[in-house]
């Protein structure tokens, strides 16, 4: 797959299906649990992640946030070894040390997902270097919500990117929440004037509409490949579900979350029936995210714990482990 | 006397000194309107209102940072970072400012500010939402930094902070939030740099603070059972430290433990066990060991994290070796 | 005297010319050994520290940057102070234990020159968030470079004065230069782009022009006390000397520097000739700074060393020194 | 052999580095064209070119965590931070990226980074342009931490570090940059983690690094003249520091002092007491004594920041004190 091409809208659907379901059974996981710690699921978001890295190719590098789910799998993580390490497991992608917060996969160039808010700007800013002086021709993109736009790193990476002209994809996922307070009494400037303030040129879209994503994406990939230089894209979405799960979401109003017309798999659905794609088809997405996410699940549980002298080995490359 | 959790205490605390004191602000991300990630500022934007106590963007620089400026313009300002793990994106204002101000200054600004900062792991929140950094603080000539263990010493070290004239680092662990104890009505002044010696005993010392003070006392208990006495004394303030108090109880036992769950190495019981292996020698009759996570960072899967984390058959074991 | 009144010019060429005197008496001094550490001079500069600082009132209060000395003067610090400080004797401002980055005065509300770039700004941020909480009707100013820019703090500083209606002017000094690098390599925005991007009022200003500084500080000033909310004033100006004294500037074109049409107090004393200012009170500013400088570097220099013991019972209010 | 100053020794040490691998890249604030602060990246722009090596923005935040980015993408960035005091800004990069990166995600990455740090005073740059701060990065696991003393090091551990497959953080202090020593025509490969013992001695162990090496060994030769023979071991490295080393010297001296240049209290010397006071307990037959600054911030003003660097004559009288 080459950036330019398209990838076909029932590929998309099935991106976002499979994050939808293994996010609803992380959820229920989670009530149950059977994961440790505390995670941050994109429900209602996943138009972003299936949109945005259906653009991108193998080479081409993923930094992510505290929201990472989506982005891991949409970027092509193993769906067992993210369940088993989201459960803590031996076998996990990062062998269970680092859980929902931490999913990375160096195989695919996704270079994790993040649990400091604006920490993936300046490593992206970072792989973007690597990939310019190496003349690879890769592109480093970087999801961050729109509460990370707060952070002066974003200011300095953004920065960065723009007098160095490096290759990165700046993705501001814009659900309207820094966590429990809505984002509008946080940040005074809109995500594009930010961008447009360092001369980077920037776009808004309805993150809800995968395929507006994915070609607001193919579309600035592949200027950022031709002309060279940093490019940024707004995701107007919706945070269906807390800001963590087991959050009574207290603070908001039950009918910004519910808002169905918006969820970005309902939407796509329905334009492929439209479009006359069989319902077969559309159903299979589904069914088919349900049976390997049951799957992995069965795999995951089933999984060993991690030991500690294994830990101790992987702090540094090549030293003893210490005591 | 009332029965609160500690993260009550916190809240009173705050609540009180606010009462008290019109120039004690509030500010961090999500403690307004939200009450606080984990609850501990809930109800203090009803009653103090929204000019006293503010939600903030993203933006721990800023916050420290305006809490230095509102500190040297006549305000007390109490803010929170997060959890410890973000006090990264703070060090400038801590350090820099905050810290030397008084000092560079010659003497003319007074910096009477608190930062709140949320350690320590338990909850499987994994290498980034865990750290125990209070060492890096006490490092800082400038600083305060103070650790309650107890209910009473939540509220108590709370409101020294806040009282004090220096910035002073309140160290809260999280796994304690929960905890509930006993608030006496009224509270006695506490002064930051004293010591409290949570149980007596004869034949070795055991220097803890914050969320180890119980794990210590776990570990003495058995200890006893083998008839073994150990002293267990919680530091509540790291910078200053209770140097004399810990001097004392060396010179009553001989022996010396110092139990903490941050990293072993380069931590706070690197400090205390150089400074007695300097002017508490002559005492020492036994190695001084320490009790500390592993150099490593503290990872997320619970069997590891379980491990990771320093326990009373640990902190007994530590006992017994030098008394070996 | 209240913000809102214009400072006679005479007293604007008096204020210019005390902060030359005395930062060429300290490159002389400097040069001699007789001032340890090192210092930034802002010959040249002088048009924005006294236009901005004429147009202050004793309650509001100052951060200043590293090249601060003008800053300082301009607010009032005492003189004698001043050179006592930087030549690190005992009764200087700071007691001689911050030097020429660190000169402060708590009683006309300068809260410190900074060695960190960009430290100041938060600082004025939270300076004006005190004036708001006790509506003092005060206002805080800051003074940073155009190199300042880049840091991300610059920008979570904005944003908070912005979200917050925080009655703080920030004055970008832009000369062009960061330490030895042009700021234009170094820089993607514009310095109002950056401001306007969070919604702050913004002017870009000629900094050479006091008057013009003057006059633009008075009105963002009045707007900030009637309006309320932060305004951002650029101040286009050079920076005549070195980066720091010694700095022997090879990175750097000799005529750059040393366009004395931009003078600011060349061409203010122009413009008062041409406006019939009798000529002895033109030169009066000159002699006058000079004399002054001449004493407070003689009593500087008859001044005593700081003692240890002192300096050990300043680190915290009420402790005992400790060894 | 041919004698070259420290800086040159560095300058050496990075050029060697980039001409042996086309992935090593350099950047941070006027390393470029203006050749660093300190002059000690003069001309690799111009041998190397644009493109590896880089002037940034003002923007240590930025700096670190694009270092990050591309160590994970395949280069081995060098970058610096122009006073150790500005790393206050980098920490999150270091801290929560750099240094858990590796364990963090299972292994999978890489972070062949360095990050150079001039610290220390001597030229009364003031209190926010002299700290010495490395003991809070020898705290945390994932960073290894260095500190060259001689030419020789500057160079051996420099090019160490840069060959590491892990983060290394080179502390590299001011006052040494214009020393000159000699630098062997062909130096040996370094293995970051092993002292170097600058003077042998049998009856105390002055444990130190950085620019206390010769001020350590200045108080050996002053203390040879009163007949006491004291052996200085200058670690190189603080992280992981030479333990066995250490404690083989304690075992021919049984004293020990520990010299540095940071504040006394939390700073790298602690810990070294602190492991002595247990594994070589046994042969300690006096107090360990430490030697550092005062705990205050560094002060400005010459007489005042003369008195506040170590000297020899308390480097001497603390090993006077521990053979008392
Ligand atoms: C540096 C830092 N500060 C604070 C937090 C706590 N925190 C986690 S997520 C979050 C809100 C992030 O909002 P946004 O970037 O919009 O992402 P969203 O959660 O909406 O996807 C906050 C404040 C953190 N993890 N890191
Ligand atoms: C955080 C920080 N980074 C780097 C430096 C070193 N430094 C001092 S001044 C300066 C350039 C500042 O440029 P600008 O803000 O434009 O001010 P100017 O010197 O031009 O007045 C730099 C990089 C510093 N003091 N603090
Ligand atoms: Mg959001
Ligand atoms: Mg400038």
């Amino acid at each position: 797959m080459t950036a330019a091409d398209s990838v076909a809208p029932l590929d998309l659907l099935r991106t976002m299906r499979l994050i939808r379901e293994a996010e609803l059974r992380l959820a229920q996981l989670f009530a149950d649990g059977e994961v440790p710690g505390f995670i941050h699921l994109s429900v209602g978001q996943e138009g972003v992640a299936a949109g945005v890295c259906a653009a991108l190719g193998p080479a081409d590098t993923l930094a992510s946030n505290h929201r990472g789910h989506g982005h891991a799998l949409a970027k092509g993580l193993d769906l067992e070894r993210f369940f088993l390490e989201i459960m803590g497991k031996a076998e996990g992608m990062c062998k269970g040390r680092g859980g929902s917060m931490h999913v990375a996969d160096a195989a695919v160039g996704m270079l994790g997902a993040n649990g400091i808010v604006g920490a993936g700007l300046p490593i992206a800013v970072g792989s973007a270097l690597a990939h310019q002086v190496k003349k690879s021709g890769a592109v480093a993109a970087v999801f961050f919500g729109d509460g990370a736009l707060a952070e002066g790193v974003m200011h300095e990476s953004f920065n960065l990117a723009s007098i160095w002209r490096l290759p990165v994809l700046f993705v501001c996922e814009n659900n309207g929440w820094s966590e429990f307070s809505p984002t509008a009494r946080q940040l005074a400037a809109t995500p594009t004037a930010l961008a447009e303030s360092h001369k980077i040129i920037a776009r808004s879209i309805d993150g809800n509409d995968v395929i507006a994503v994915h070609d607001a994406a193919r579309a600035l990939v592949s200027e950022i490949r031709s002309a060279g230089g940093p490019r940024f894209l707004e995701c107007r979405t919706t945070r269906v579900r807390g800001h963590f799960e087991g959050d009574p979401q207290k603070y908001r109003d039950a009918v910004d979350a519910a808002r169905s017309e918006d969820d970005p798999i309902g939407r796509l659905e329905r334009r492929l029936a439209a479009d006359g794609v069989p319902a077969a088809d559309i159903k299979s997405a589904e069914r088919d995210a349900i049976a390997r996410v049951d799957a992995a699940v069965a795999r995951a549980r089933a999984g060993a714990a991690p030991t500690f002298d294994a830990a101790l080995r992987d702090v540094y490359a090549n030293t003893e482990a210490r005591p | 006397m009332s029965e609160v959790r500690f993260g009550q205490a916190i809240n009173r605390a705050l609540a009180d000194a606010m009462a008290a004191d019109e120039s004690v602000v509030l500010f961090g991300e999500d403690v307004a309107a939200p009450g606080g990630p984990f609850g501990v500022t809930r109800g203090l934007l009803d009653r103090f209102g929204a000019e006293r106590v503010r939600d903030t963007p993203i933006s721990e620089a800023a916050i420290v940072g305006a809490a230095v400026g509102a500190a040297m313009s006549g305000l007390k300002p109490v803010v929170e970072i997060m959890f410890m793990d973000f006090v990264t994106l703070s060090m400038d204002a801590l350090v820099n400012q905050a810290a030397k101000a008084r000092f560079m200054f010659g003497g003319q600004y007074a910096l009477p500010m608190v930062v709140r900062l949320p350690h320590g792991g338990g909850i499987n929140a994994g290498p980034q939402h865990s750290q125990c950094l209070e060492a890096w603080l006490a490092h800082v000539p400038g600083l305060k930094v103070v650790c309650p263990a107890t209910v009473a010493d939540a509220y108590a070290l709370t409101r020294a902070a806040i009282a004090d004239p220096d910035p002073v680092i309140v160290v809260e662990n999280k796994s304690l939030y929960a905890v509930k104890g006993e608030l006496p009505e009224s509270m006695p002044n506490v002064t930051i740099g004293k010591a409290d010696i949570a149980r007596p005993g004869r034949d070795a010392t055991i220097v803890t603070y914050g969320a180890m003070r119980d794990v210590s006392l776990a570990a003495a208990s058995a200890l006893a059972k083998d008839g073994i006495e150990a002293e267990v004394v919680d530091l509540r303030s790291l910078q200053p430290w209770d140097e004399t108090a810990v001097l004392a109880s060396l010179a009553r036992t001989h022996r010396l433990v110092i139990a903490h769950e941050a990293v072993e190495a380069f931590g706070i019981g690197a400090e205390i066990a150089a400074r007695m292996a300097d002017i508490g020698f002559d005492e020492l009759d036994g190695p001084i060991v320490r009790v500390g996570a592993p150099f490593m960072p503290v990872p997320f899967a619970k069997e590891l994290e379980a491990r990771y984390r320093p326990d009373a058959t640990r902190i007994a074991d530590a006992v017994r070796r030098t008394l070996a």
